[in-house]
């Protein structure tokens, strides 16, 4: 890999944090509205999972979106536009956080009701695979969507069809306040695969190397016509489920001892260690980086509302 | 012009828009080998391949999903739902997904999907497999809701589905498939949103749609026995719902009967009579009348089923009601 | 008396029900351990074990089905959905097995089911998370379809609700549960299927339910400023509807305004006008409006959103157009 | 066991298979509408599945419901008659063949939405559960239903809540017209469970012995408190899916391959062959068991319909 490669996985992983604490932020001050769910603690996953997406491949997702949305090149201010409802906004506005989307890089959303995304993933790939397109589609669930019927529509339907998908499990311990355990027949959600005949792998979502290693085999599998991959990735949310959320489901000790293993801290490290890159220019991606999302925040904030007759626009394409 | 059954109507549509457009495609439980459970894909899957004719798992959310997922890619697949009983287990991608994408995301794709479903009561299939809930799918913006009621508008309307850019939800009646009518030669569309008269007449507007346009037909046709001229409006389109016609026949009339198959609350005839006065209250001379299904569950004992759905003698009687 | 807030009536309608009854216990997602999302079931998982306040999968027909099977053998499920929205994915298990089991079966067991789900816009949570789709549920015979806009409403009927033996869909409203409001001491139930005026008048019939109770009012002081005086009627329950107070109150007003937060076309105010002008067509002075939520999918942006929901001033606009 | 329960599991096939013989007819006549799925070919699996279960256990299945409504005790009277829409019909008519029903002897229907009953099943051994009775649930249904949502809501929560519930798919090869590789990822069910961490195992549907061993264990389990157990047998149609099914997507010899091992005639040698129970007596069973069956038709077909105002009867219970 590229030195320029390995800045750009670091720069990327630290766009995703600073523009989740600023949406904290912005929500706390009321000018982000409905739900927020920050992806803190799981910036490797997206990061490394899709640096290795071909253009021709598409990537959906579920509401924990804003990390998605940026590795897949939408800007700072576009994804914190959105968050305020403004007309700049990847969706101009009109879908918020949740539903991110910028089908002109390829990411399809940003999808509100957990699993309903599966499926349309599904045809998504069967729309690639039709047309004899190359690209595959990258699907991205939580743990909790692992045990919604979709999700089992969704993974028989790609093996039965030999779709070119795969599908990513970010297990991330919990689907709000249950944990896998409490809610998962099995302890390893890629065990359900095995009930598809779908092969398999688990990959350390804090060590964003480890997720690239996971990701290029199952993409090669993927790609090579194999049909589906199943692929989990083990991660933790360091924040609430959404703002606001009680957490009386976890012992902050639990927490701590997470965020010790922080994956933006864990690359740092490692470029160091392995004299990849010195830390002084680490240190100015950082500040470039803060410079930049608060730029994007200002800018957000100065951007016009959408006008009140796009409420009417847009129900239908025809009449 | 052509004498065919609404089967046949709805198979021709399919049949030339899959020859017209590399990009339609089929998906759905026994489209393919079988040859659609009511015969309408016969002859497709030896013809257009397992590709463009895929039978699918019993797996309505994953039908309608993938379906969804495909027109988003480009395609315009047509998903089969084997009866609409069956879309309330893939209510979440008809009503939530398909009908909100597009703007839910700033219009910055097309969703060009038809979603097609067989509906109706009248034969002995009991609770669950009986039903006409089309006002519950009209109900939410973003999709379209097309329901046909001959073999004309049935194929006119497919073709107009089909090379729309929105979702529509298209469903046919069990009941009809066997009907004959003319059909014009040649490639034609129907457009969706525009109601039509039927059958003219003086005396009374009959608001109907679907199977029932078949038993107001039936009831006109005895009225007329007794010189009572009913005008039939057929809505062909439940969302988006075209008063147009229904308005201009009620300031001649002055009297409406609404005929729907399914449930009378929070049904089709409640939307339609509430409009009816509320653009032209100043034209009624007696109460708007409503024939619909007895709110019961349907059940599968032929006497009771027939005595719960609407029949002509009904209809004949609720315009009596209005005359 | 007692002042509380419309979570707290809730609450303890539950709470003393399950103290009251074994065979009562709560079903859902995060009803446990969070406490419920909305903190509806705070402190339940502690006091009553995870035995009887069961937390599940993220699988809605799971819940459903799930509170529906252990119905038929004798116990009194409260399954909670944590929106409405989500009742879409276990549609089929709502509409077509709760609403017609007992009947299909030939009443050979009961059913007594509760399901409690949260519904409504206004809090900027997207189209798919903000819906009002309760005429969608009231169109199914079988099914009692609830929705309180009172705290003492909410907890009578969620009481009546759970000793019932016929399945319950129990609407709630997100912006509703801070209001509070004076609720009787002790152990009371208020009837299923009975509307009620929540404030007499003299000059106009207000219709209305559930959140738009709120607004409804806040446009009848508004209105009272300028003298005119709007009875309000809160339906309660929609299915089954009762028109009683409804039709009385017409009677003596001659006019009405149906105020509804859910789309227009076939929704609660269509069912309710079309009833009225069958019900009492002689005493019709206006067209009766309807104020209802826009027909778009709900945006996110505040602004918008806003503009889609029936506000205060659309209702005074309303009624000074019936006047 | 005793011969007369070797006798008993004979005479309850011979009459399943003589019901069904004269439900086709009665169909034909146009005595019975709507759907009508025969379980000819079947019978080994729901008459030897349910010879095993106690009275405290509670059997739900599909529309293919004839013959477990016979094996749970339900009159060939009474089940012609709700064929036929009487009022002596066990659901009074209003159900017909796909919803049989009496839950007096503890059969819960008969349910004719694909996989819907199996969350409902969950729900029945929950409810159980909570009672702290110790009886069971059996589910069975067919290797289509597999496929769908439901499915995979209800054996994970079955795991999750280690719920004391026997589902049994009848793997009869084929989902109406597609095959089961055409539909399923697997091609054995009993590997879905797997997916699932639910014990499971495999029986041949067409010997009723081989039926009931695989049951015995399957039942201990549940009933030990292990929680679910999943158990596929084997078995095939030999009928069309329905009345009037053209039968395009199988062959008319895989179908006679099949016949040549019917269930009935592979009991019988058995009792012969292992001189259980001599030849004659078994002709006598037939021979009763026909001259039942037909009075059993005869008197369904005298009985009474439904009264007009059954109609608004059961809507609700109160009110
Ligand atoms: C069908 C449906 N049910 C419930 C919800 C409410 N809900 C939103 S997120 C969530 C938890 C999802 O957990 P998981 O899939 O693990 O994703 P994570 O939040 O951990 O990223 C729930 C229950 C929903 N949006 N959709
Ligand atoms: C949700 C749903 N989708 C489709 C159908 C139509 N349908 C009825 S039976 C059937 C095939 C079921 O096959 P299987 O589960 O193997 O049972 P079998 O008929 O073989 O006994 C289908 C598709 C239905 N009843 N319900
Ligand atoms: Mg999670
Ligand atoms: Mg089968």
């Amino acid at each position: 890999m590229e030195k320029s490669e390995y800045l750009e996985l670091y720069r990327q992983m630290v766009v995703i944090r600073l523009v989740e604490e600023q949406s904290a932020q912005l929500y706390q001050q009321g000018k982000i509205g409905g739900f927020l769910h920050l992806y803190i603690g799981q910036e490797a996953v997206s990061t490394g999972l899709i640096s290795l997406r071909q253009p021709q491949d598409r990537v959906i997702t579920a509401y924990r979106d804003h990390g998605v949305a940026i590795n897949c090149g939408i800007s700072a201010r576009e994804v914190l536009a959105e968050l305020m409802g403004k007309a700049t906004g990847s969706s101009k506005g009109k879908g918020g956080s949740m539903h991110l989307a910028d089908v002109t890089k390829n990411f399809w959303g940003g999808h509100a009701i957990v699993g309903a995304h599966l499926p349309i993933a599904a045809g998504l790939a069967l729309g690639d695979q039709y047309q004899k397109n190359d690209g595959i589609t990258i699907c991205m669930f939580g743990d909790g969507a692992t045990n919604i019927g979709y999700f089992h529509e969704a993974l028989n339907l790609s093996k039965v069809w030999t779709l070119p998908v795969l599908w990513v499990c970010e297990n991330n311990q919990y689907g709000m306040g249950t944990s896998v355990e409490r809610a998962s027949a099995v302890p390893e959600m890629r065990l359900k695969a095995d009930g598809y005949g779908i092969p398999n792998s688990r990959a350390d979502g804090m060590d964003i190397m480890a997720v690239r290693e996971a990701t290029k085999e199952a993409i090669e599998s993927v790609r090579g016509g194999k049909g589906p991959y199943f692929l989990e990735i083990i991660t933790y949310r360091f924040r609430g489920h959404s703002m606001g959320d009680p957490e009386r489901y976890r012992q902050s000790d639990e927490v701590k001892k997470w965020q010790e293993n922080d994956p933006i801290g864990i690359y740092r490290r490692y470029l160091v260690e392995h004299k990849i890159i010195p830390e002084n220019e680490l240190n100015t991606i950082d500040e470039k980086s803060e410079k930049e999302v608060l730029e994007a925040v200002q800018l957000a904030e100065a951007d016009p509302e959408p006008a009140a007759d796009e409420l009417f626009e847009h129900v239908y394409v025809e009449g | 012009m052509a004498r065919i059954t609404m089967r046949e109507a709805i198979s021709q549509a399919l049949w030339e828009e899959m020859e017209r457009d590399q990009s339609v495609f089929i998906l759905g439980e026994e489209v393919g080998v079988w040859g659609g459970t009511y015969a309408v894909t016969k002859g497709f899957y030896d013809h257009f391949g397992p590709d463009r004719v895929r039978d699918t798992p019993i797996a309505e959310a994953a039908i309608v999903g993938a379906a969804i997922g495909a027109a988003l890619t480009g395609l315009r697949p047509v998903a089969e739902l084997m009866t609409i009983n069956f879309a309330f287990s893939a209510m979440e991608h008809i009503v939530n997904e398909a009908a909100k994408l597009h703007y839910m995301f700033g219009g910055q794709f097309i969703l060009p999907l038809v979603i097609r479903a067989v509906g109706g009561g009248g034969r002995q299939l009991g609770a669950t497999h009986s039903q006409t809930p089309d006002a519950v799918f009209a109900h939410f913006p973003g999709l379209k809701v097309v329901a046909p009621g001959t073999p004309e508008d049935a194929k006119g309307l497919l073709k107009a589905a089909i090379r729309c850019d929105d979702p529509v939800l298209f469903i046919e009646h069990a009941t009809l498939y066997q009907v004959r009518a003319d059909v014009p030669d040649g490639d034609y569309t129907v457009p969706i949103g525009e109601s039509k008269i039927q059958r003219p007449g003086r005396d009374v507007t009959i608001v109907t749609y679907s199977k029932m346009l078949e038993i107001s037909t039936k009831a006109a046709d005895q009225l007329a026995k007794d010189g009572v001229e009913a005008e039939i409006i057929d809505l062909r389109t439940l969302r988006p719902l075209d008063m147009g016609p229904v308005i201009q026949s009620f300031k001649k009339t002055n009297r409406a009967v609404i005929v729907e198959e399914g449930w009378r609350s929070y049904g089709v005839g409640s939307e339609v009579a509430a409009r009816i006065y509320e653009q032209a209250f100043d034209y009624i001379d007696a109460p708007i009348q409503r024939v619909a299904q007895k709110e019961v569950p349907l059940p599968y004992n032929r006497t009771l089923e027939q005595l719960a759905l609407p029949q002509v003698e009904d209809v004949v009687k609720a315009v009596k009601e209005v005359l």
